[in-house]
């Protein structure tokens, strides 16, 4: 765990509304460059919501995210790279156009900015990338397929070589191995896991299954809400309950062995 | 044998009489004289009607001398006119933009019901100037669209009927070149009916005739009935009594059955029926099968056009006698 | 297998019965013809087949007596012309139009409800203010298709528009995609197919509308010629131009939807496998 | 937010954007309409307001003087008896054999290529033939609308029906239903939503066509009428009846819906929640 | 594990081909009343054809399987009850509805046949037995609720209370908890575990949690190809390559361990 001086996301007193309904309430956290941060939470508690905001699809209601110390741009840029559980690639490009579809919306020509297109040399440099990370990611056997013909857990693989292309900032994850079979997770998180280091990613994962948090994350959230008003649940937001520094590598079994061991509560 | 018959009518001018006669009672009254049943149905589409004719589901229908002899009469359905109801004097005319004469027309598009008596109407024109219809150009199109199709600067001829005719002369800037008024007795309104029909149930011809005749004398007069009357067929055509009184004026209706039956016996109705075969023949209208103009005979009181050996329109005067002499 | 919902007939007996009611519908046809023929040999109302294939001959392959042209042939390209330009024009407005509704607010606002108020308007009442407009050539024809069917057009891309997956969009614009790129490289392009989706199941309308406005005012066309021969019930005319019609809308429809598997692969591999 | 394609108007804005075209549209009707009658004070094409007003007045509030009735209100119930009844037959045949096609494959054998081959064929071009088969009464009305929308709801149906998962009908079958139970308790129950929907998916044709058969043979009805005045091109008289047959088709439409959400909650709830 | 005298599921010498794409081929197996078979096997294998030969929706190409010593009946009935991953519960019916559907098929009154209905006495009779399974699975404050307004694993308990209803001889299920979470899966298992106990069910499970199928199984099958021609891939089937028995109650890892010891090999 690499922590440089400044923080890459300050969280600084968060909230969240949506009319009456208060989602997340009182969130202040700090996230260091090439931290992993697994973010757990019961159903509805507004995980995704979270997500949204440091996506800028949302805007805080109170509060506000820094990225690099300035306020986050108010929709979504090239600096958040995102994998959703599904439909996070484009089902009418093959592999290796999805990938390429980054740089071709750079903007460096005229033809990327009236057609979303590179041409010539460009082109030629875009595939090039772009093969090099659909190698990373095990896929360039299938550059030349569309989506529809690649398994789920490929697609997510693609999803996350698109991602990647940007070098973004921050890579922001929302359940995307939910849909996967066990077996196939599996190599997912090892992929997952090897990309993070690599390419010293800062990542945000949520996840459904609480040992896969473990074994990947370098940290854990719990969102969670500690008011509650039993007559009008919406009057209270979740916010983050525990906030659990874990050593990677580790299988989630061990890891809860380790945490119990320091008595922290993590029922 | 039948006692139920039917008749369709649509809305024209010269046919109103029969809405009129229906919903005033006067057909049921002359039906119930005969011991017979009469349903008058009103068609919107007039060709619809004559098909309809010619396929069966009527018994008598209203048209034109041109369209019996086109339509059921080439589709050798025997045919009889039994009521010669009146001829277009001025009723049907040929419409140029500006301020023009029938020579003008050359090399303009004429819009028109082709195949119509608009048609024909325009090719007597053209022949009276010394020209055909290779110095025009026609363009089919709807009568219910016509006024508005006038309104488009694209369309600067037209050929049609009343009340369609009242209400394109009526624009500014109009010149009304060719009338019917200068054919007079060509474009004639009949009231037709199956011949073999006729034949079996001289009663229905009995009673159509008699009826017919009744509402005549009503509606030839000056009195608040005559009024009544034209009223109520002034509102089913879509008009008030002024606008239908206009379209009266540019008609030749037989208010009595004397005329109509000197009409018939005139020579003139045949010299017309074989302009109107050659005319037919000329547009195919008689048919594929028919090699010359003469290939359906046409039988008038003064004789008969054409192959006596294929008869399938007839013109008989012998009902509208009966109603002349009050035998009915 | 007992249950009749679970009993399949063979290859052949489906093939079979396939054809029954056509046969059906073809013995009574002759049946009635035969019985009117018998009693009116100039009947026109159910010509013999011998008068059918006399008519296609007439029409389809000698040049008519007055103009030298042959009529079907002319007929045929006049109408196919005026389809294909007021179903294309129709195909454009509705993509571009639903796709800028589907996508900018800014324009959906506006529009939408223009859209919906039009679509409910009977294009056949308003005729006349057509042909005011638009004169009585040829562009008023095209332009009836388009009042007809473009309406339908738009607000089915527009829903499709809608429907595809915001996570598509917020992935494009995390990849730097501006909106007019996101529009050109992530929207179109998978609208597309379901744009020609679209176009096929309006066809049958626009057929509808071409005829239409062609019996209203031309001087060719296959609706013309239906309408024209109509006036002295050329039943042998109509009817073969009828089944040509239809064959000529089952063909574009056929060619449609194999173009869009051509172009396509991609849409109907998985997700559009179940639209026939 | 920058992007064009993420600005949300606001909500007064979302009003106020809605109702423009309409305000533009009603500004250059006047300007037009009192350019034409400044010319010509007798132009019928483009009506004042108080010919509108007149007009309305006329055929809405006074008897007729020929028949002592309210022309606007018998057009109207005649117009909707003869859609209601050509409507119902239809979605009731549509129903009967949609499902029966999706269900039993001795029945979509022979049928579903007959229905196919009839939805193809255009059924202006059939008028006169089904004219003399039906009459010229209420009959034939109501048959060119069956014949015109019929087959796109039997397809639609049986679409839908096909489209049912295969796990329903099996899984009731090993509940021991027969084939008829199955069709009863399964499948007409999740049909009638879509059945709901395809009629107001055809409602706009069904219009189309009973205007047209009323053109052709009616004594009454909002499409007899129409085509009675234009004839003397009172537009006066055709604009607030166009107006009129577009607020019923809205009110149509609306009502359908509504039913649908009210019988169907379950279908409105998940699954279908996406269809407007 | 009950062994009675007679099998109640006889298969004999099956194979299933697909016209020239042999499917299954060679599988004779006996399984007794109470035996709760989990199948597991590569994707494409034929678990899902095994499945709907026992159920009717297939016909055998060769051989046969009897259930209690009779030929199956040729088309789905009442003696076979089924769970499948989704779409396995009426939409538009509530879930009391579901459940009493089975008792309305009874064709035991003319509103029965006529309608799929029943009327006065017998319906109240259906409403109170599907009220106790409901019970059972844990539903019965969801009765009156439509399946879309409830989660997915309570849509998979009323999949399997409306199988129940009908006391079929053999219970299929496949991949029922496929698509739920792992937390829900849990609650399942031990539904499914404790309804197989106390009401003697005979069931066959297909599954892809190798775990599951360990945990929930009295018997594991593997299907696969053993015979293979790469040239023609289609020509030979798969079939039992593996038929353990198992201890239940025991967790996957344990009982591998335990099978590990006898020196099976379960690659
Ligand atoms: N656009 C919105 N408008 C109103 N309420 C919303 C909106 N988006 C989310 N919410 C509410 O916010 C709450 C949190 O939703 P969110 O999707 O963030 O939960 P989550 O933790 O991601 O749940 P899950 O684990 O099921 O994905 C929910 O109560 C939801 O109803
Ligand atoms: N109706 C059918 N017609 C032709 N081939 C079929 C049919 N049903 C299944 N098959 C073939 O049988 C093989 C086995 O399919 P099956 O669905 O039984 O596999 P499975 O083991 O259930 O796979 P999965 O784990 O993916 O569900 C496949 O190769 C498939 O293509
Ligand atoms: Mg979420
Ligand atoms: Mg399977």
């Amino acid at each position: 765990m690499t922590k440089s001086e400044k923080p890459i996301i300050q969280i600084k007193n968060l909230w969240k509304e949506y009319g009456d309904n208060v989602v997340l309430e009182r969130i202040n956290l700090d996230v260091y460059e090439g931290e992993f941060v697994s973010i757990v939470g019961a159903s509805g508690c507004g995980k995704t919501t979270f997500l949204n905001l440091m996506l800028g699809t949302e805007q805080p209601s109170r509060g506000s995210i820094l990225l690099d110390e300035a306020p986050l741009d108010p929709e979504p840029s090239t600096e958040r790279g995102i994998v959703f559980q599904k439909y996070s690639v484009f089902p009418h490009m093959t592999a290796l156009e999805n990938v390429m579809l980054g740089e071709e919306f750079s903007k460096t020509s005229m033809s990327s900015v009236a057609m979303g297109r590179l041409i010539g040399r460009a082109k030629e440099d875009a595939r090039e990338n772009a093969m090099a990370i659909l190698e990373q990611v095990g896929l360039s056997q299938a550059a030349n397929k569309y989506p529809s013909e690649l398994s789920g857990g490929m697609q997510q693989r693609l999803a996350i070589a698109q991602a990647l292309i940007k070098k973004p900032r921050i890579l922001l994850l929302d359940e995307p191995f939910g849909a996967l079979d066990p077996g196939i997770r599996k190599d997912m998180h090892q992929l997952i896991g090897q990309l993070w280091q690599e390419q010293k990613l800062t990542v945000f994962m949520i996840t459904h299954d609480l040992s896969e948090g473990f074994l990947l994350g370098s940290r854990l959230w719990v969102f969670d809400k500690t008011r509650q008003d039993s007559h009008a649940p919406e009057r209270f937001g979740a916010h983050i309950t525990f906030d659990i520094p874990l050593s990677t590598g580790k299988s989630g079994e061990e890891e809860l062995e380790r945490l119990k061991a320091t008595e922290l509560d993590v029922a | 044998e039948k006692t139920d018959f039917k008749l369709a009518w649509t809305i024209y001018v010269g046919w109103m009489p029969w809405d009129y006669a229906a919903a005033s009672g006067i057909v049921d009254k002359w039906a119930d004289k005969y011991g017979i049943n009469i349903d008058i149905v009103q068609v919107n589409d007039y060709v619809e009607s004559i098909n309809q004719y010619t396929a069966g589901q009527f018994d008598a229908t209203v048209m034109t001398n041109m369209d019996a002899l086109t339509i059921p009469a080439a589709s050798g359905v025997d045919s009889t006119a039994l009521i010669v109801g009146d001829f277009s004097n001025g009723n049907d005319g040929v419409v140029l933009k500006g301020d023009k004469t029938l020579k003008d027309i050359a090399g303009q598009q004429v819009n028109l019901v082709e195949l119509s008596v608009s048609h024909y109407l325009l090719a007597r024109g053209l022949e009276s100037v010394g020209m055909s219809e290779k110095d025009v150009k026609v363009v089919n199109t709807s009568d219910a669209d016509l006024v508005a199709a006038f309104s488009s600067d694209t369309v600067t001829a037209v050929t049609t009927w009343n009340p369609l005719l009242s209400e394109i002369t009526a624009q500014p800037n109009t010149s009304e070149v060719f009338d019917s008024s200068m054919i007079p007795g060509e474009i004639i309104d009949l009231l037709v009916v199956n011949t073999e029909t006729l034949e079996a149930n001289p009663k229905l011809g009995k009673a159509l005739t008699g009826a017919w005749y009744e509402i005549m004398a009503t509606m030839s007069g000056t009195d608040a009935a005559a009024t009544e009357a034209k009223t109520f067929m002034a509102e089913a055509s879509g008009t008030d009594l002024a606008g239908y009184d206009a379209q009266l004026a540019s008609t030749k209706m037989f208010y009595t059955a004397a005329e109509a039956v000197a009409f018939t016996h005139s020579a003139d109705l045949m010299a017309t029926m074989q302009k109107v075969s050659e005319f037919s023949f000329d547009h195919g209208l008689l048919g594929e099968g028919a090699p010359d103009a003469t290939f359906i005979g046409i039988e008038t009181p003064s004789g008969v056009y054409g192959n006596t050996s294929n008869v399938k329109l007839r013109f008989n005067p012998a009902y509208m006698e009966m109603a002349a002499e009050g035998a009915l | 297998m007992t249950r009749i919902i679970n009993r399949q007939p063979s290859r052949y007996g489906r093939l079979a019965l396939g054809f029954l009611p056509f046969v059906i519908l073809l013995l009574v046809y002759i049946v009635a013809s035969d019985a009117r023929l018998a009693e009116n040999s100039a009947d026109k109302l159910l010509p013999s087949f011998q008068s059918f294939a006399d008519a296609v001959v007439r029409m389809g392959f000698e040049p008519s007596k007055r103009t030298g042209e042959y009529l079907l042939l002319n007929d045929t390209l006049s109408s196919l012309q005026r389809l294909m330009m007021g179903v294309g024009l129709s195909a454009f407005i509705g993509l571009v139009i639903g796709v800028g509704n589907g996508m900018v607010p800014y324009m959906r606002s506006p529009l939408s409800p223009l859209v919906t108020a039009i679509s409910l308007i009977p294009p056949m009442a308003i005729l006349p203010i057509l042909f005011i407009i638009f004169g009585l050539g040829e562009l008023s024809k095209v332009v009836l298709i388009v009042i007809g069917i473009c309406p339908i057009i738009i607000r089915d891309i527009q829903l499709r528009t809608d429907d595809l997956p915001p996570e598509q969009l917020i992935k494009a614009q995390t990849l730097g995609g501006s909106s007019w790129q996101i529009i050109v490289r992530v929207v179109l392009p998978q609208i597309m197919p379901r744009l020609i989706e679209a176009v096929r199941l309006t066809l049958g309308s626009a057929w509808l509308f071409l005829i239409a406005a062609e019996a209203i005012a031309a001087t060719d066309g296959l609706g013309y010629r239906i309408f024209l021969v109509r006036r002295y019930m050329a039943m042998d005319v109509i009817l073969p131009y009828v089944l040509w019609i239809t064959t000529l809308a089952f063909a574009m429809d056929w060619s449609l939807k194999r173009v869009s598997i051509l172009l396509f692969p991609w849409y109907h591999g998985t997700q559009g496998g179940g639209h026939d």
